[in-house]
């Protein structure tokens, strides 16, 4: 009953962002098929609207792209009109997320280490520099970091290749870049959740316990801390595994996130819609999945209706 | 506290630094010294081809691919010129009007079936088709019947075109065509075969059922990322062709590529970063080649000041486009002081040579100038005046330059307006704009290309100016089959529009490449992208 | 003798008055003032303050410092290195970039401050309503479900979509810019001040505020807004940062402020290519300040976050 | 002599917890306070006996039932008349942490009910201010501090003052003493105890606490699970505790004195059952040692056993069991 | 000797951004085996980092320990390793907080937090650990032993999950208990099952407890030997009787006096609280802590630190009304009144 209570909230919303996305993409002026090098007859530009629905009253417009939403057909991209946004969007998901995990693994796994670090050593230098070894990770550009990381390790050093896709080489070096503000977020929302467990009496009593620090913090500590971040991570993930348009632009990978810039550049509407769509399918459907495994790790929330 | 301050200090400026400090000593890796060398070539296609299908595609891009797996009736020589491809004779029709082509009986599509008049036929009426939503059919309207059928006023049965046998193709013009050659090597009119077409949607876009009939056959399109195409052994001139292997790679940021380039992942690059550009001029690896296009500012005549021909003149003339060519820009680019890029070979030379200059540059003639006209709408102050560009790291660097410049020697504050392309384009579309950078590349080279860009009719004249007499130069020069007469026409049109000045012409384009040492003849076209028909991998 | 007489002495009575007077009360501070207190001895917090002032001061200085004009030319003297005539070199086309850097500063740091003020406004309005709504009979839940779903949905639509109509319909330029980030940037803040006033609301003095029959907009005023302002003071000094991050990112995507004005992230964007031609001044003073100024606010909202939290109180 | 200054009927206050479950935390209680007295509320942790005040002070807005103040029904009066209603009856809270605002200046957290309802300004504002801290046992320099520099004491002081400030004739006391020292408790209580007498007030006095209940309070009612069980003056309630319940609460108070041999210890079993689901019938026979039968499908009934002495127990309506 | 655990002159300090808070001053003390000692004070006076301190569960920082020693079963504490210390924590010497509600870890099952201190302890197997820990539930009489071992916490009532931590605090037969506030969480009818169960288990295990509490009423009915501690000092300590029947501290006095008598059913008497409150301990006056709110004040309480006067064998009580050159304390109440024409107290 839950789930099915959700599942209609989540449709809701995602019809909602539908409508809306397609309400601005309306309002930005531009025409998909003006180019200034070429310039079509208006015949043939009629001819080309007819093709996309475009000569339609917009109302119509609207109920034709519901109408195709609803059995999954996001149509043609309007620039390269070969390739249905389905395709792009399924062939561009798997290199984003690819390089989205990757990066939230590093994220997480760097994130959490320092946060515990920094939280058991509360006040300490440790903490200090882990705090600032996080805040510089946010603190630079992804589009300086990628350059700077690509002369370095590729040009420089010759380790890695510079750019394009293909083998697991080329997925390591935008991922880094991809983790950084990633796993300074973590960190940091790790260090206080921690440092919040830390204050907790059941700390206190597993010390009286007499275990082990590293059986406190291990067993009672992390599990705890790692609730509040799960939070954070959901969204986070969300943008991460569909792609970054900085990352995707510079180390050349064929994901998604380039498209949601890029389409609206190009007045793409199928595609802009089947991006958006796209995202915001993904981020109901993630948020739930999270809403889902906080089940799994605390034991006292119970899925209630009242939570959706 | 000061050590903290020190130390982050210190940090960044060590990460920036490392990247950015030494980068004169990242050489290419030296090949191996094998003598049989892979004929495997690696190069940058920057973006995804939007189509691969010759009667969809629009775009240099997708030609570049196209050029390569197809070839038409005519293709180009080592110079860019025309010439005879699939085509192996023809017969012209003494009212110009009628071309009847011979098929080459050794052309073959990579399936292995001979490639015949018939599948031109269809091509070409394919794309006229207003089913098929050909955007570039307009480029076939030459052909008798061809406008009528795509706007859906007329039958197939009339478009010009026909089969008479297996190996014979009868074309119909309109009327005598001075260019048709050149036109003949566009991809539009590409053949395609019925079968593959009309099986399978999807032809286009999958390596396993895409049939064509040039040097190459596309193997592999792994989308946003790669194509692969590969020596097609069936090519009638299969002989001159070396490479076994080409991989274009999608890679549309400028320092990236260049990065890729210098670590010996691409072999040719198109395009420099700018930043690189001074350093790389004196590299053998590096070539300019001059592009057969036009950068400009265009100014809308129907918006005050530049309803004034010599407020207008005024600004073109207080431009020092050398300062810009060289100092800014550095990539080979001419400047322009006309409208005709240079390319053009014309029975008495070179069109641009005999056109001449049109203006001087001279800011005290500029300031005159200004002042006449201001004199003459009686106007104390000139209005504000903006200048629309759009977003490019380029387009930014020239505009300032030519803000300062207008500032420094008229006197006048021009306002920089950045806007996304395709908002800049339906302001300029709309005649919401007062001044508008545009650029123009010749689809293929020919001066009449380049001057309809301002026919009265054009859709790309978005200026507001339109001139009679302009507009029957060039439609006699259309008609005109003696290429003198003919030349001598378009030489009148453009001084009829340089004298009216409706656009600031900035600088004629160029290209720039690298390319690695151990790559041989590629053919650098003026418009077209690098043909590697001939090109080899030596050591 | 003498003995006896101290210790008659020592065991009398003690006035009760005695210690009427010696009622010790530490110096009285303000909630206020003590968290300033604290925040002066976080290092980290420190450190990020005097940074902060350090480049607040050069933005209003700076450009003063040189005799060239932000946007003046000079294409005889392009990419010169840092020397005694331009102390971060100068550009490719030949602008001092110390000039450029601190006028760019005050571009960016009004964009950065000006987006948060407008996410943070924004974000009180809704998220307080929201807040103080919830629970409030059945109208009141409603209303704070709406404007939940509003926030969710808002925060489903990608935010650049929403930038680039806006960059693309408006006049582009810095408003722009500000208004840009601001459309969906108080989502945010929205929910961190309807988490802080629902946990508000439970405390007893609102109750008895109620009881005592203050209004609703004083309850607001003096009791809500007040208590909520420690966490939105911390997330402003994470909001100006990102604010002014999302400025370069939009630079990069060529939406930044308009030329010849320049902000950092332009400059830093339009620099990039310096990676490969070693003009290293003309990225790296733009980039260290965007680096320097995330740094010094993140440090100080870690620092005033650590301060605010109740456990590092005694 | 005995007027009644509220009078509540059939009180009922639910709280939806989702997934359609309801707590009944005052599930139809009907008992008068008379002017004057301080009427003590027991019962443990989840009997609603804080609900039940909170709901009289109209903090809660109530499921069902009728509060009659000076016999007016409260949810029938005007609107000038409910502000001049609102204003007499006032709250003590529990926590003195929570209860006051940690930015606001004492003198300002006093005032706020002289601000809201105009009562005073300026000067008068002020001088006020300073008879209600004397009037607590506060100093008048005490007004420009801030809460977090006073003990828990002090603090409810403060808290009472600004109850005080506004003139009111009842005032609910939801365990205000619970979060203080046995030292500073006695203190409370006594200042409780001289502002009834020096401002004519009427207490509803919450607390868990027995001893300080009898203590405090004319009588007490006992509440377990939503519903009252027993009502008595506190001399009869301690003397002659009637309901099972309270007399097994009577016994668990630890008593301060060790040579005191008690009787027998009534050690009950078990822990109260939750409120969301509470057993049928009598509320407490699931723990009560003399549970029959009849506990289980029949609600007691609030009887008057002694006078003055309302007790809700099937082992006193023995008689009238036939009947229902 | 049966002594179990001897503290000696402790001192421990906390470190604030307003100065260093003297928490726990010059406080000796000892445990024998099996007695039961409560501890009572008012909040702040330190009863709670004594035992913390005892334990070594104290943060350092922000606490500093800045004298004594700590001797259990003869060996000094702070001198332990901190891996030393843990193989006493939890083994020989367990603690029991206040608040059960916040003293287990919600996200582990209960049987499992039992376990736990058995595996590191006793090196018993998973399985052992489990068997043992359903007998421990069973001991404190959770019902449904079984069952109960696989829930968490948030499953658990009040009182269960108090029961739960003494079965953890007992899983290794302690030596010592320290129950930090047992009950001051848990309603009354559940605090009689609670110390029911404490005195019934300690008969069984012969543990020694430390009860911490300011519920003087659970003292009478639970502990031998009673310590008073006031501002960070121990006040007086003695037998349960004593301190009941013959207290020789004002503060004693003062804390008997201010609760009410609920055994008599009379008139009403007024309670007679101590005025004032408890000094802070950033600068705790020089003399008597609890002079300025006694009413027996004395010069010589403002400016020296009263002894331990011992009253009896075991009973001592620091206050200058026990120095033979003291007048009587109804002496002292009259001086001050006649002194003044004002009374100590105003009400």
């Amino acid at each position: 009953m839950y789930i099915l209570k959700r599942l209609g909230a989540m449709l809701l919303t995602i019809w909602i962002i539908a409508t809306l996305t397609f309400m601005v993409m309306k309002f930005i002026p531009g025409d998909p098929f003006a180019t200034d090098a070429d310039v079509y007859p208006e015949d043939v530009l009629q001819n080309l609207r007819a093709a996309y629905n475009l000569d339609k009253p917009v109302p119509v417009q609207y109920f034709l792209y519901m109408k195709d939403l609803i059995t999954l057909n996001l149509g043609t991209s309007i620039v390269s009109d070969t390739r249905t946004v389905n395709s792009i969007i399924g062939s561009g998901f798997v290199a984003s997320a690819t390089v989205g995990l990757l990066a939230m693994v590093v994220a997480i796994v760097f994130g959490v280490l320092l946060g515990i670090v920094a939280a058991l050593n509360h006040n300490k230098a440790i903490d200090y520099v882990s705090m600032v070894i996080a805040i510089i990770g946010i603190s630079i550009p992804n589009f300086i970091l990628a350059p700077l990381l690509i002369k370095i390790f590729a040009v420089d050093l010759s380790l890695l290749p510079v750019a394009s896709w293909g083998s697991w080489k080329h997925a390591i070096l935008p991922a880094l870049a991809l983790s950084t503000t990633p796993l300074a977020i973590v960190a940091r929302y790790t260090r206080s959740s921690m440092l919040d467990v830390l204050n907790q009496n059941y700390m206190k009593t597993a010390d009286a316990k007499g275990l082990s620090t590293y059986r406190i913090v291990l067993q009672h500590g992390i599990r705890n801390a790692i609730l509040p971040v799960i939070t954070f991570i959901g969204p986070l993930f969300v943008s991460l595994i569909t792609g970054t348009f900085v990352i995707e632009k510079i180390f050349a990978i064929p994901g998604i996130g380039r498209y949601f810039v890029d389409s609206i550049f190009n007045r793409d509407y199928p595609v802009i819609m089947g991006t958006t769509v796209f995202y915001s399918v993904i981020l109901v459907v993630i948020l739930f999945l999270i809403d889902l495994s906080y089940r799994f790790i605390d034991p006292r929330i119970k899925l209630t209706s009242k939570e959706g | 506290m000061k050590k903290w301050t020190m130390l982050i200090v210190l940090l960044l400026s060590v990460a920036a630094v490392m990247g950015a400090c030494s980068s004169k000593n990242a050489e290419d890796v030296e090949g191996g010294k094998n003598s049989d060398v892979k004929q495997e070539l690696t190069l940058n296609i920057k973006t995804e081809p939007p189509s691969l299908d010759p009667g969809l595609a629009t775009d240099t891009t997708s030609a570049w691919v196209l050029d390569h797996v197809f070839e038409g009736l005519y293709t180009t020589d080592e110079d860019g010129n025309p010439v005879k491809g699939v085509a192996e004779n023809v017969e012209i029709s003494e009212d110009g009007t009628v071309y009847t082509f011979t098929i080459r009986d050794d052309s073959n599509w990579t399936d292995g079936t001979p490639v015949t008049a018939a599948d031109f036929e269809y091509a070409w009426k394919r794309v006229l088709n207003p089913e098929t939503g050909s955007r570039f059919a307009f480029y076939l309207y030459y052909i008798k019947g061809a406008e009528e059928y795509n706007m859906g006023e007329g039958t197939v049965e009339d478009v010009g075109v026909e089969a008479i046998d297996e190996k014979k193709l009868k074309v119909t013009l309109n009327a005598p065509l001075g260019y048709f050659d050149k036109l003949l090597t566009m991809w539009t009119y590409y053949p395609v075969k019925q079968e593959q077409v009309e099986g399978n949607k999807n032809w286009s876009t999958d390596p396993a059922t895409y049939v064509s009939n040039g040097p190459f056959k596309m193997t592999k399109w792994a989308h946003d990322s790669e194509i692969v195409m590969e020596k097609n052994n069936d090519y009638y001139d299969a002989s001159v062709v070396k490479l076994n292997k080409v991989t274009f790679k999608m890679v549309n940021e400028a320092t990236t590529f260049y990065q890729m380039y210098k670590t010996g992942e691409l072999d040719l690059i198109s395009s420099l970063p700018m930043d690189v550009l001074e350093a790389e001029q004196n590299n053998e690896e590096y070539l300019a080649v001059p592009r057969y296009g036009t950068y400009m500012y265009i100014f809308n005549v129907k918006k005050e000041p530049f309803t004034n021909e010599k407020v207008r003149k005024a600004f073109s003339l207080s431009v020092n486009r050398e300062l810009v060519v060289n100092t800014i820009n550095k990539a080979g680019e001419i400047p322009a002081y006309g409208m005709v890029p240079p390319g053009v070979s014309t029975p008495d030379g070179d069109f641009r040579e005999v056109g001449g200059e049109y203006f001087k540059e001279d800011a005290e003639e500029a300031k005159r100038l200004l002042e006449e006209g201001m004199k003459e709408e009686g106007w104390d102050k000139l209005p504000e005046i903006e200048l629309l560009y759009t977003t490019s790291e380029g387009n930014k660097r020239i505009a300032e330059v030519v803000q300062e410049m207008i500032h420094k020697n008229l006197g006048v504050q021009v306002k920089l307006v950045n806007q996304e392309s395709k908002t800049q384009l339906a302001n300029v579309n709309q005649g919401n704009f007062q001044m508008a950078r545009m650029g123009w590349v010749g689809t293929f080279v020919d001066p009449v290309i380049n001057l309809d860009y301002f026919l009265g009719g054009s859709p790309n004249n978005r200026t507001g100016w339109v001139n009679e007499e302009y507009d029957s130069l060039l439609s006699q020069s259309k008609v005109e089959q003696d290429d003198a007469k003919r030349y001598d026409l378009l030489h009148k049109a453009e001084k009829v529009l340089m004298d009216d000045m409706p656009f600031i012409p900035m600088y004629y384009y160029s290209s720039t490449y690298l390319t690695s040492p151990k790559l041989e003849n590629v053919a650098y076209y003026v418009n077209r992208q690098p043909f590697l028909k001939w090109a080899e991998k030596v050591d | 003798m003498m003995n006896k007489q101290a210790d008659q002495d020592l065991f009398r009575p003690v006035d009760p008055a005695y210690y009427d007077d010696k009622e010790v009360f530490r110096p009285s501070l303000s909630v206020w003032k003590e968290t300033v207190l604290s925040v002066l001895k976080n290092k980290l917090a420190l450190l990020g303050l005097t940074l902060l002032f350090l480049i607040v001061t050069l933005a209003i200085v700076g450009p003063m410092m040189a005799p060239y004009g932000g946007s003046e030319q000079n294409l005889m003297n392009t990419n010169a290195e840092p020397s005694s005539e331009h102390w971060f070199g100068t550009d490719d086309l030949g602008r001092d970039v110390w000039v450029r850097t601190w006028l760019g500063a005050r571009v960016s740091l009004t964009i950065g401050i000006a987006a948060a003020l407008i996410d943070l406004i924004i974000g009180l309005i809704v998220g307080g309503i929201s807040g103080y709504m919830a629970g409030r009979g059945k109208k009141g839940d409603q209303i704070d479900g709406v404007l939940m779903r509003l926030v969710e949905i808002l925060y489903g639509i990608p935010y650049l979509l929403l930038v680039i109509l806006l960059m693309v319909v408006m006049e582009p330029g810095i408003k722009t810019i500000i208004i840009a980030l601001s459309v969906t940037g108080w989502v945010g803040m929205a929910r961190i001040v309807r988490g802080q006033i629902l946990q508000l609301k439970s405390n007893e003095y609102i109750q008895a505020a109620e009881k005592l029959g203050t209004s609703t907009p004083k309850i607001i005023m003096r009791h809500l807004l007040p208590n909520t302002m420690g966490i939105i003071i911390v997330n402003l000094t994470f909001t100006i940062p990102s604010a002014i991050f999302a400025e370069s990112f939009l630079s990069f995507i060529g939406l930044g402020v308009q030329a010849p004005l320049a902000s950092w992230g332009t400059m830093a964007n339009d620099a990039l290519g310096v990676i490969l031609s070693g003009h290293w001044w003309r990225l790296f003073f733009p980039g260290l300040m965007i680096s320097l100024t995330m740094f010094a606010f993140n440090a100080l909202g870690d620092g005033l976050q650590d301060s605010l939290d109740p456990r590092a109180r005694k | 002599m005995k007027e009644k200054l509220l009078r509540i009927e059939n009180l009922k206050k639910y709280f939806a917890v989702g997934k359609g479950q309801i707590v009944k935390s005052v599930d139809n209680i009907s008992f008068d306070i008379y002017r004057g007295e301080t009427f003590g509320l027991v019962g443990e942790s989840g009997s609603g006996k804080s609900t039940l005040g909170l709901t009289v002070a109209g903090l809660h807005t109530k499921t069902d039932g009728d509060i009659f103040y000076n016999d007016e029904n409260l949810s029938k009066m005007n609107r000038k008349k409910k502000v001049i209603v609102n204003r007499e009856m006032q709250i003590v809270f529990q926590d003195p942490h929570g209860s006051l605002n940690p930015r606001m200046v004492v003198g300002d957290i006093i005032a706020e009910g002289i601000d809201a309802h105009k009562l005073y300004s300026g000067k008068k504002r002020q001088e006020r201010i300073y008879e209600l801290l004397e009037k607590v046992g506060l100093r008048p320099e005490h007004a420009k501090r801030f809460p977090h520099e006073f003990s828990g004491g002090q603090r409810q002081r403060i808290g009472i003052a600004r109850a005080l400030a506004v003139n009111p004739k009842f005032i609910v006391a939801d365990e205000p003493i619970s979060a203080l020292d046995v030292s500073i408790q006695a203190q409370v209580i006594n200042l409780l105890e001289d502002l009834k007498e020096s401002e004519g007030l009427t207490y509803l006095f919450i607390a868990h606490d027995l001893g300080m209940v009898k203590h405090i309070s004319d009588r007490i009612g006992v509440m377990y699970l939503g519903n009252m069980m027993e009502l008595a003056s506190s001399d009869d309630l301690f003397a002659e505790p009637l309901h099972p319940y309270t007399q097994a609460l009577l016994s668990a108070i630890p008593v301060a004195d060790p040579s005191n041999s008690r009787k027998e210890r009534i050690v009950l079993q078990g822990d109260p059952p939750s409120p969301i689901n509470p057993p049928s019938g009598c509320r407490f026979r699931t723990r009560c040692p003399f549970a029959m039968d009849i506990c289980s499908k029949a609600v007691p009934k609030w009887k008057e056993v002694q006078p003055d002495h309302f007790v809700a127990c099937h082992l006193y309506t023995k008689e009238e069991v036939g009947e229902v | 000797m049966n002594r179990l655990l001897e503290v000696e002159n402790l001192g421990v300090n906390f470190k604030t951004y307003g100065g260093e808070v003297k928490a726990v001053r010059n406080v000796s003390f000892h445990v024998d085996k099996g007695e039961i000692v409560a501890i009572v004070g008012e909040s702040g006076s330190g009863k709670s980092v004594t035992v913390q301190t005892v334990m070594g569960l104290i943060p350092k920082p922000p606490a500093i320990i800045n004298s004594g020693k700590v001797l259990f079963e003869g060996k000094d504490l702070m001198t332990l390793s901190k891996k030393q210390l843990k193989k006493v924590n939890g083994s020989k010497m367990s603690m029991v907080f206040q608040d059960p509600m916040t003293s287990l870890n919600p996200t582990m099952k209960i049987g499992h937090q039992i376990a736990e201190v058995l595996i590191v302890h006793k090196n018993l197997s998973k399985a052992e650990a489990r068997k043992k820990a359903i007998e421990m539930i069973k001991l404190v009489g959770i019902p449904n032993a079984e069952e109960r071992y696989d829930q968490y916490p948030h499953e658990f009532s009040g009182g269960m999950r108090q029961r739960a931590m003494i079965s953890i605090a007992l899983a290794c037969s302690p030596e010592l208990l320290i129950a930090d506030e047992p009950t001051t969480a848990l309603d009354v009818t559940i605090q009689a099952q609670v110390l029911e169960l404490m005195k019934d288990l300690k008969t069984k295990i012969n543990t020694a407890i430390i009860l911490i509490t300011h519920d003087l009423g659970v003292v009478a009915e639970t502990a031998e030997r009673v310590i008073v501690m006031y501002a960070g000092m121990i006040m007086e300590t003695s037998s349960v009787d004593a301190i009941f029947n013959n207290p020789k501290h004002p503060y004693t006095w003062g804390l008997l006096e201010s609760i009410p008598d609920i055994t008599t059913s009379s008139e009403k008497q007024r309670l007679i609280p101590i005025e004032g409150t408890p000094p802070d301990l950033f600068s705790p006056p020089i003399g008597c802590p609890f002079a300025p709110r006694c009413k027996y004040a004395m010069e010589i309480c403002v400016n020296q630190m009263p002894p331990d006067f011992e009253i009896d064998e075991g009973h001592t009580a620091k206050c200058w009304l026990n120095d033979p050159r003291s007048l009587g304390a109804e002496e002292i109440l009259e001086l001050r009144g006649r002194g003044r024409e004002r009374e100590a107290s105003t009400n």
